[in-house]
């Protein structure tokens, strides 16, 4: 029993006789240091996704195939094979890899700009053929890493640095709904969307991130997971005020969901 | 193993399986077409695959996928699609990943392409560029052996008439010096170990967050500049006392050898040397055989580009002509009137005469 | 040695497939063979050549030719991009069914073959390439007629095997059409196969 | 004075912190909040309280893996002025 | 109008716009992304439109058909951006479209796909590589007129220092002479009398199935050859007694001018030259200055990729050498040591000893 | 009355009293000569896309934008302005087209290779900008400029050059059904297919041309036509068997009808 | 011997045409037969029958531009062999 | 004349704004002028400098400098960098209130300003940067008082009016922080704005 000051002390492992639940990083995790703004809900993505290919035991086979956006600073400490793409080329590259690997697990980690802007026709074409791949999008609706423009995965009346006011669907066109264009293709095999805005969604996300590879473990065909993820910078909100925007701007168009499951 | 006949495309997809390429991709594209067609009939054969790919981005996506894990792969279109690939192919370039590709050009017009490349920043890709389906046969293994030996990608530079000439050949598996094994390749097997692998065109590797981008880039040049040294081809013919040297490469050359041998036979004191490799280009081989003639003349089908090159290796030693030039069919497919031994003659002789040949 | 022979005729007539097979006989002999069809238009109808060039050590003709030692025309039709190129001394084998023209070319030796007619009598006029190609065969000696009936049979895609029997009586009737050894190729060295 | 039960608690590298809060809501029980000091890089980060159910939500949401969880083989008890 | 002081890309897209520039479209890449930015921000105000494309390969085909309408149009990005474009710019000057882009580049790899392009045949676009923000507003007006006038497609050659730095500039409109109307230009109007438009890469017009193509690459060649007579562009100073000539250009030539002009203070022999178009390339202009000097020397932020034109100018007449070098940074942005007086005085000091210095 | 042989003489104009409902081609068509092939369902589409410019009076302010593929050919006598834009890539170019010309009536022709092959991605973010213009898609399920080879719309079962015996799923995967694709993006207006396997669907063609011109006329966004037509020589089908394995084989997957009209 | 009426008619530009076929299913009254006989291009071409309502639906079907199709004012009569 | 002006500092401290005032300033008064940003890092914190060159005729120097004529010191860390440039007869402005190290470098004039301590009695820590500018240009004559208000004015975002008023005052009270024509950097000929 303790007392005094309401402020524990955090700064060690505790000295009474307790059971670590869990550990700063994820065993596929190098280390904890990234250069990612405050806020960012990419790095809670990759610590789902990564657990979730431990928890599968596919550590020793998992080979990623990386796009170009502020993810891309993750890769310095992912600890499973990985190949780096071009921006929007990751789902060729996966095809490639895979053919080359039937056994590996191979998955894409892609940002909406990397994947419904330029790689739009990868993703796509890469579903239709049923490839036996996991694609990951972390959607947060900008152009993260050069200063958060939209894309077209912003939702109308998101702010961005060319929307500040908010996309105008007038002068801007809609979004695409990828997920909902990929669930209709009948390659697909498992089509889901999730979000990293609170803790449960975070949870539900590894879930969703298992049958993804799971699916791909089948020999289903392709998999595709939609991780909506906040970026206070690319919107110019608050850092806190994050997962809520994301909730309810993001979310409230791209809805979460599993889209398709066979 | 007898000789059989073959057509061009074929005989370089058979000689690619049989250098050990498990994989292909491409995108169809006239006179690149049968290439890919081949790859899809044949590599299921060997347990390799071949995908025709939706796009010649996504065909580029594909090998390099598949070239991360090991494998030989390779893809390839004419210059036009390879316009299409250039980001991958200087970033593959980078990544020092061992592609070759083909370009079943049209015509000789995509020999800055080839040489320079129309990527961004530096980089090099050894470019062969045969003469004839046995040379191409042979030189398809050896541009398998030359990916992996220097992680370096190389095109395979041929054209219309290459891609669609029959010719007896011979196709086994050539034998090179062994190689360094490919430890850097993905294959799983070491994630969670901390020594997982990152197949990147910025030479990032794990937990390596100061990249020291100049360093990359020095090593890079210092490799180019080893391959430089190392691995210029070139054919040459009938130096000894020719007045004139006419330079020409792939197919056209085939065309200049023909006519040259005729006019030696003639008496007529004209030479001939033939870059095999168009990078790296043979500039030693063509500055010396500069210095014993009177004039080095260019035949290239295209309005003039190969000829920076030899003028490049000549420097002023020799005065240097072009003999020309374009020559299209309606198609654009790039066979045209310098695809003669008539023309070609003519042109040599309008050299000989001291007259450049307008492109 | 290098003998440049081409085909010519228009389409439908059998150029290719008699060229490809007369290519690929001398293959089968072991001699260096190139060879490369063009097709002069998209419609049926246009002009189709074919150029072969068989030796006996590696090639140095490139595949256009500008001359030609031997000429085996189907038609007349497209015949004047051919005469100039004639070698002196060339053979040239002329389906004379259809064959309506002068051949304007000197010093050239001239074998007129009813083609289209025998092949017509052998109930398969679209075998009168196969006729044509073994008639200079036997007159030249450039391949065996053993080899002809080889490669025609290998040539044909598995849907065409009915036209095999067909085409062997056409090119064996080719082949008694003229005097064998008109005009004998090859030099008495044989090439090793 | 009242006792609060602690079954669990937290390990947080508050150097790494890079203030973004994202930690505070979702604690359930309310047992954390922003600091007023401010670490190397210049940011508030997260104080425990009493009260810890070690319920991961923490961890699971921080951007900067700061957080380790720990659950007590017996809840502590704290007593603390309301 | 007063001078005023601006952001580089800001200065060089609002320089655009009071060239007449109506149209742009571009997608964002590092040290690209202000210049996009602006246009968004600007051309709306001149009842101009700005597209923030999907990708860059849809940059460069939205700027293909505002150009075929007859209006002024951009596009741009980094070399890497350009790199996906080359199909296009390929074809872009076969259809003889005057697009003018920028590539705001990270250093100077890019020499060879501006000057050779990477895509497919024999094309050439118009290179100008201003040395500072002021010169840029110039050139960039001068491009629009340039890529009228020749029909051409022009790009400005800029990077990251060019693009950030700030500089009073004044920009109003320039004068330059008249230009033919683009009676060439698609608005749909002459559809339906026999005489509606077809803008073609491959210089085909309707009815005309017949295409001639050699005559259609050699028009084009004749032209590339009158824009390397008429256009080459340069600036020199202290030729007179050097003993040693520095060619560089763009941001780096900033800094080789101003230590050329200390060193020349001190009395030391050194001159300088700057190709202000990189193609056409002032070979002449180099060839004559190197002439009166014992030695030219080459700074480039590459490998050595200019190196090669200034040996096409120089044939021999007097020793080459490269002055370097790779400079990068970790964001791999292309800043780096070569933009210091210090480092670049240290490399001509080599030089002037006789010494290369290694990329 | 006439007598005689059944066969009548048709090599001229009747000499009877008679209105000619009908001229050999179209008015925006220079010639009627041209090199596709024997049965191909191309030209007929062209016919009644000239046809509906044609009526409706917008002959002099219509520009199109030309893929690249068979129909290429017909550049030299479409008579209407013409921009010929890389394979792929025409839905930007007629983008641009469009911003600068509000008053044109901007169309693509564009083959299936060409565009969900090559260039699905510019196609889709056009449609999801609600750009302004009108895309006709010319489907006939293979490259058949260059072969025959599959595409990305070449049906399960279809014959093509590297699927001799029929598409096969598993190995090539399923096509994607552009329409379906295209229709469910808020940006776009109208949305058709239809197939020009017989008379009575090729004057339907034309209806449904005119209704898509009509919706880029009336700024309502981006409109969009998709029409099957054969290609027997791609198909390996016998040239009169053309239309029926259109409307059997083709059409039984891309299935006629409006799938959008706003 | 049988009177058929012809209520239009065509004129057929047989030079141009590839043979194809595809006018000959579409005209419902089945006056059109392909000739035994070949053009230039070596093809068969479509032959008209008295019968011919006009419909156009021939020249809708035409990939080259081969038809142009007239309605007569008064109807025409033929007499055929049945 | 052209005059190298570096600003140095860490994330945070104006030193981007303090700089751009200057730059604009100077601009504004007919000057030729030339500045760049650079920051060294993506977070909070890190260095920040920025370099204004500041001319009456056409600029020579590039934007990356290797010699400095003045330096503007907000924070001593990075200051290490900059002390090897520092040309003989520097002015250096030092924000005395967090500048905690030794100027290492002979021949320099060095003034201490306590910046920071100035504006946050002005209510305003954000605002030293304006005191440390306006301290420079009353010493140097760079800038007018007056030009330095204008453009402080026109340089901020429209969201962060309220500061202006603050800021004004700071770069009132850093103007008169410093003897005014301590080092005259213009010579006597105006430049015609
Ligand atoms: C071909 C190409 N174009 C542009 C870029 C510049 N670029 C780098 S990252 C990026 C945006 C990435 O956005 P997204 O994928 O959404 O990732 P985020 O940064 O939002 O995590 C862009 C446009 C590039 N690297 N390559
Ligand atoms: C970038 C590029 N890749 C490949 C080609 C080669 N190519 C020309 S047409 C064509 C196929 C066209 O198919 P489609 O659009 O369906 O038209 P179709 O011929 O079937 O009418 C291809 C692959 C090209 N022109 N450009
Ligand atoms: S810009 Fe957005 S996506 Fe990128 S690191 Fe910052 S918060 Fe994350
Ligand atoms: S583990 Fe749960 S209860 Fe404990 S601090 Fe974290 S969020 Fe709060
Ligand atoms: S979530 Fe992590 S980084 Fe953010 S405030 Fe909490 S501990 Fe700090
Ligand atoms: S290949 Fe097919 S699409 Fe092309 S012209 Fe022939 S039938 Fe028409
Ligand atoms: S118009 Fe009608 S009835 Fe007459 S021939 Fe044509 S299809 Fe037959
Ligand atoms: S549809 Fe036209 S081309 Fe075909 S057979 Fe009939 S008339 Fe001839
Ligand atoms: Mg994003
Ligand atoms: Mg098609």
């Amino acid at each position: 029993m303790s007392s005094g000051s309401d402020i524990l002390q955090t700064d060690a492992p505790p000295s009474q006789p307790a059971e670590k639940l869990c550990a700063f990083k994820p065993d596929l995790l190098l280390s904890e240091d990234h250069h990612l703004c405050p806020g960012c809900g990419e790095p809670i993505a990759v610590r789902m996704m990564l657990e979730a290919i431990k928890e599968l035991e596919c550590s020793r086979r998992a080979v990623g195939v990386i796009g170009i956006g502020c993810y891309t600073a993750l890769t310095g400490i992912i600890d499973t094979d990985l190949v780096q793409a071009l921006h929007g080329r990751a789902p060729s590259v996966a095809t490639g890899t895979k053919r080359m690997l039937p056994n590996g697990l191979v998955y894409t980690l892609q940002g909406d700009g990397d994947m419904v802007n330029e790689g739009l026709q990868e993703v796509i074409h890469s579903a239709a053929r049923g490839e036996n791949i996991t694609c990951i999008l972390l959607n947060n609706g900008v152009f993260g890493e050069t200063g958060g423009h939209m894309t077209a995965s912003t939702v109308v009346g998101q702010r961005t640095k060319n929307t500040i006011d908010g996309r105008d669907a007038k002068e801007h066109g809609q979004p695409i709904l990828i997920s909902e264009m990929l669930a209709q293709l009948s390659g697909t095999a498992y089509v889901a969307r999730c979000g990293v805005f609170n803790a449960s969604q975070t949870v539900h996300t590894k879930r969703i991130l298992r049958k993804a590879f799971q699916t791909q473990l089948d020999g289903k065909g392709f998999s595709f997971v939609e991780i909506l993820t906040m970026c206070p910078t690319g919107w110019f909100v608050p850092v806190p005020e994050g997962p809520d925007y994301l909730e309810n701007v993001l979310g409230s168009v791209h809805k979460l969901g599993e889209l398709k499951c066979e | 193993m007898t000789r059989v006949l073959m057509e061009g495309s074929e005989a370089m997809a058979k000689a690619a399986i049989a250098a050990g390429c498990r994989f292909f991709s491409g995108y169809p594209m006239t006179p690149f077409t049968e290439t890919l067609e081949y790859f899809g009939k044949h590599l299921p054969d060997v347990g390799g695959v071949s995908i025709n790919a939706e796009s010649e981005l996504e065909a580029i996506g594909m090998a390099w996928g598949a070239l991360a894990t090991g494998a030989r792969a390779a893809t390839g279109s004419t210059g036009q699609g390879l316009a299409l690939m250039q980001e991958s192919l200087s970033e593959i370039t980078r990544a020092e990943l061992p592609l070759v590709y083909f370009n079943m050009a049209r015509g000789q017009g995509d020999y800055y392409q080839a040489t320079r490349g129309g990527g961004h920043g530096d980089y090099r890709n050894i470019v062969l560029a045969p003469i004839d389906v046995n040379e191409a046969v042979e030189l398809t293994q050896l541009a398998f052996y030359l990916a992996d030996l220097w992680r370096n990608p190389v095109q395979i530079y041929g054209d219309y008439l290459l891609a669609h000439t029959n010719e007896t050949v011979e196709i086994s598996t050539m034998e090179f010096p062994p190689l360094p094994p490919k430890d850097w390749a993905v294959d799983g097997s070491l994630g969670g170990t901390g020594k997982s692998r990152n197949i990147n065109p910025i030479g990032m590797s794990k937990l390596k967050h100061e990249i020291e981008p100049e360093a990359f880039w020095r090593r890079l040049h210092v490799k180019h500049k080893e391959i430089e040294q190392a691995e210029a081809r070139y054919e040459e013919e009938f130096l000894e006392g020719a007045e004139m040297l006419v330079v020409a490469f792939g197919t056209v050359a085939r065309f200049v050898r023909y006519v040259v041998r005729e006019m030696r036979s003639e008496g007529i004191a004209v030479g001939y040397i033939r870059p095999i490799t168009l990078w790296p280009f043979p500039y030693e081989a063509i500055s010396n055989a500069a210095q014993n003639t009177q004039k080095v003349a260019v035949l290239e089908q295209n309005g003039g580009q190969m000829i920076d090159d030899v003028r490049l290796a000549v420097l002023g030693s020799a005065p240097v002509v072009a003999l020309g030039g374009f020559s299209s069919d309606e198609a654009g497919f790039g066979i045209g009137p310098i695809h003669g031994t008539d023309n070609i003659r003519d042109r040599i002789e309008h050299g000989l005469a001291g007259q450049e040949v307008m492109p | 040695m290098e003998l440049e022979i081409m085909l010519t005729g228009i389409g439908g007539q059998g150029v290719q497939l008699g060229a490809q097979v007369l290519a690929q006989a001398a293959a089968l002999e072991g001699r260096e063979v190139m060879y490369l069809g063009t097709y002069g238009g998209t419609m049926r109808g246009g002009n189709t050549d074919s150029t072969i060039v068989i030796a006996d050590s590696a090639i140095s003709t490139p595949p256009m030719v500008s001359k030609i030692g031997a000429a085996l025309a189907m038609h007349h039709e497209f015949w004047r991009d051919i005469e100039g190129k004639l070698r002196p001394g060339a053979s040239v084998v002329l389906n004379s069914t259809v064959f309506e023209r002068e051949v304007d070319a000197e010093g050239v030796n001239i074998y007129q073959v009813p083609a289209t007619e025998i092949a017509t009598e052998l109930g398969s006029p679209v075998s009168a390439s196969m006729v044509l190609i073994a008639a200079y065969a036997s007159l030249s000696g450039i391949v065996k007629l053993e080899s002809l009936i080889q490669e025609m049979t290998q040539s044909l895609p598995s849907y065409r095997q009915q036209h095999v029997q067909l085409n062997e009586r056409a090119l064996r009737a080719g082949y008694q059409a003229l005097d064998a050894n008109l005009a004998p190729c090859w030099s008495q060295t044989e090439v090793a196969p | 004075m009242t006792q609060i039960k602690s079954r669990g608690t937290v390990n947080i590298a508050t150097e790494r912190c890079k203030g973004c809060e994202l930690c505070i809501p979702v604690c359930k029980p309310e047992v954390l909040r922003m600091s007023t000091n401010r670490n190397k890089l210049g940011m508030r980060y997260p104080e425990l309280l009493p009260g810890c159910t070690g319920c991961t939500a923490c961890l699971l949401m921080c951007p900067d893996f700061c957080f380790e969880v720990y659950r007590y083989q017996e809840p502590i008890l704290h007593e603390v002025d309301v």
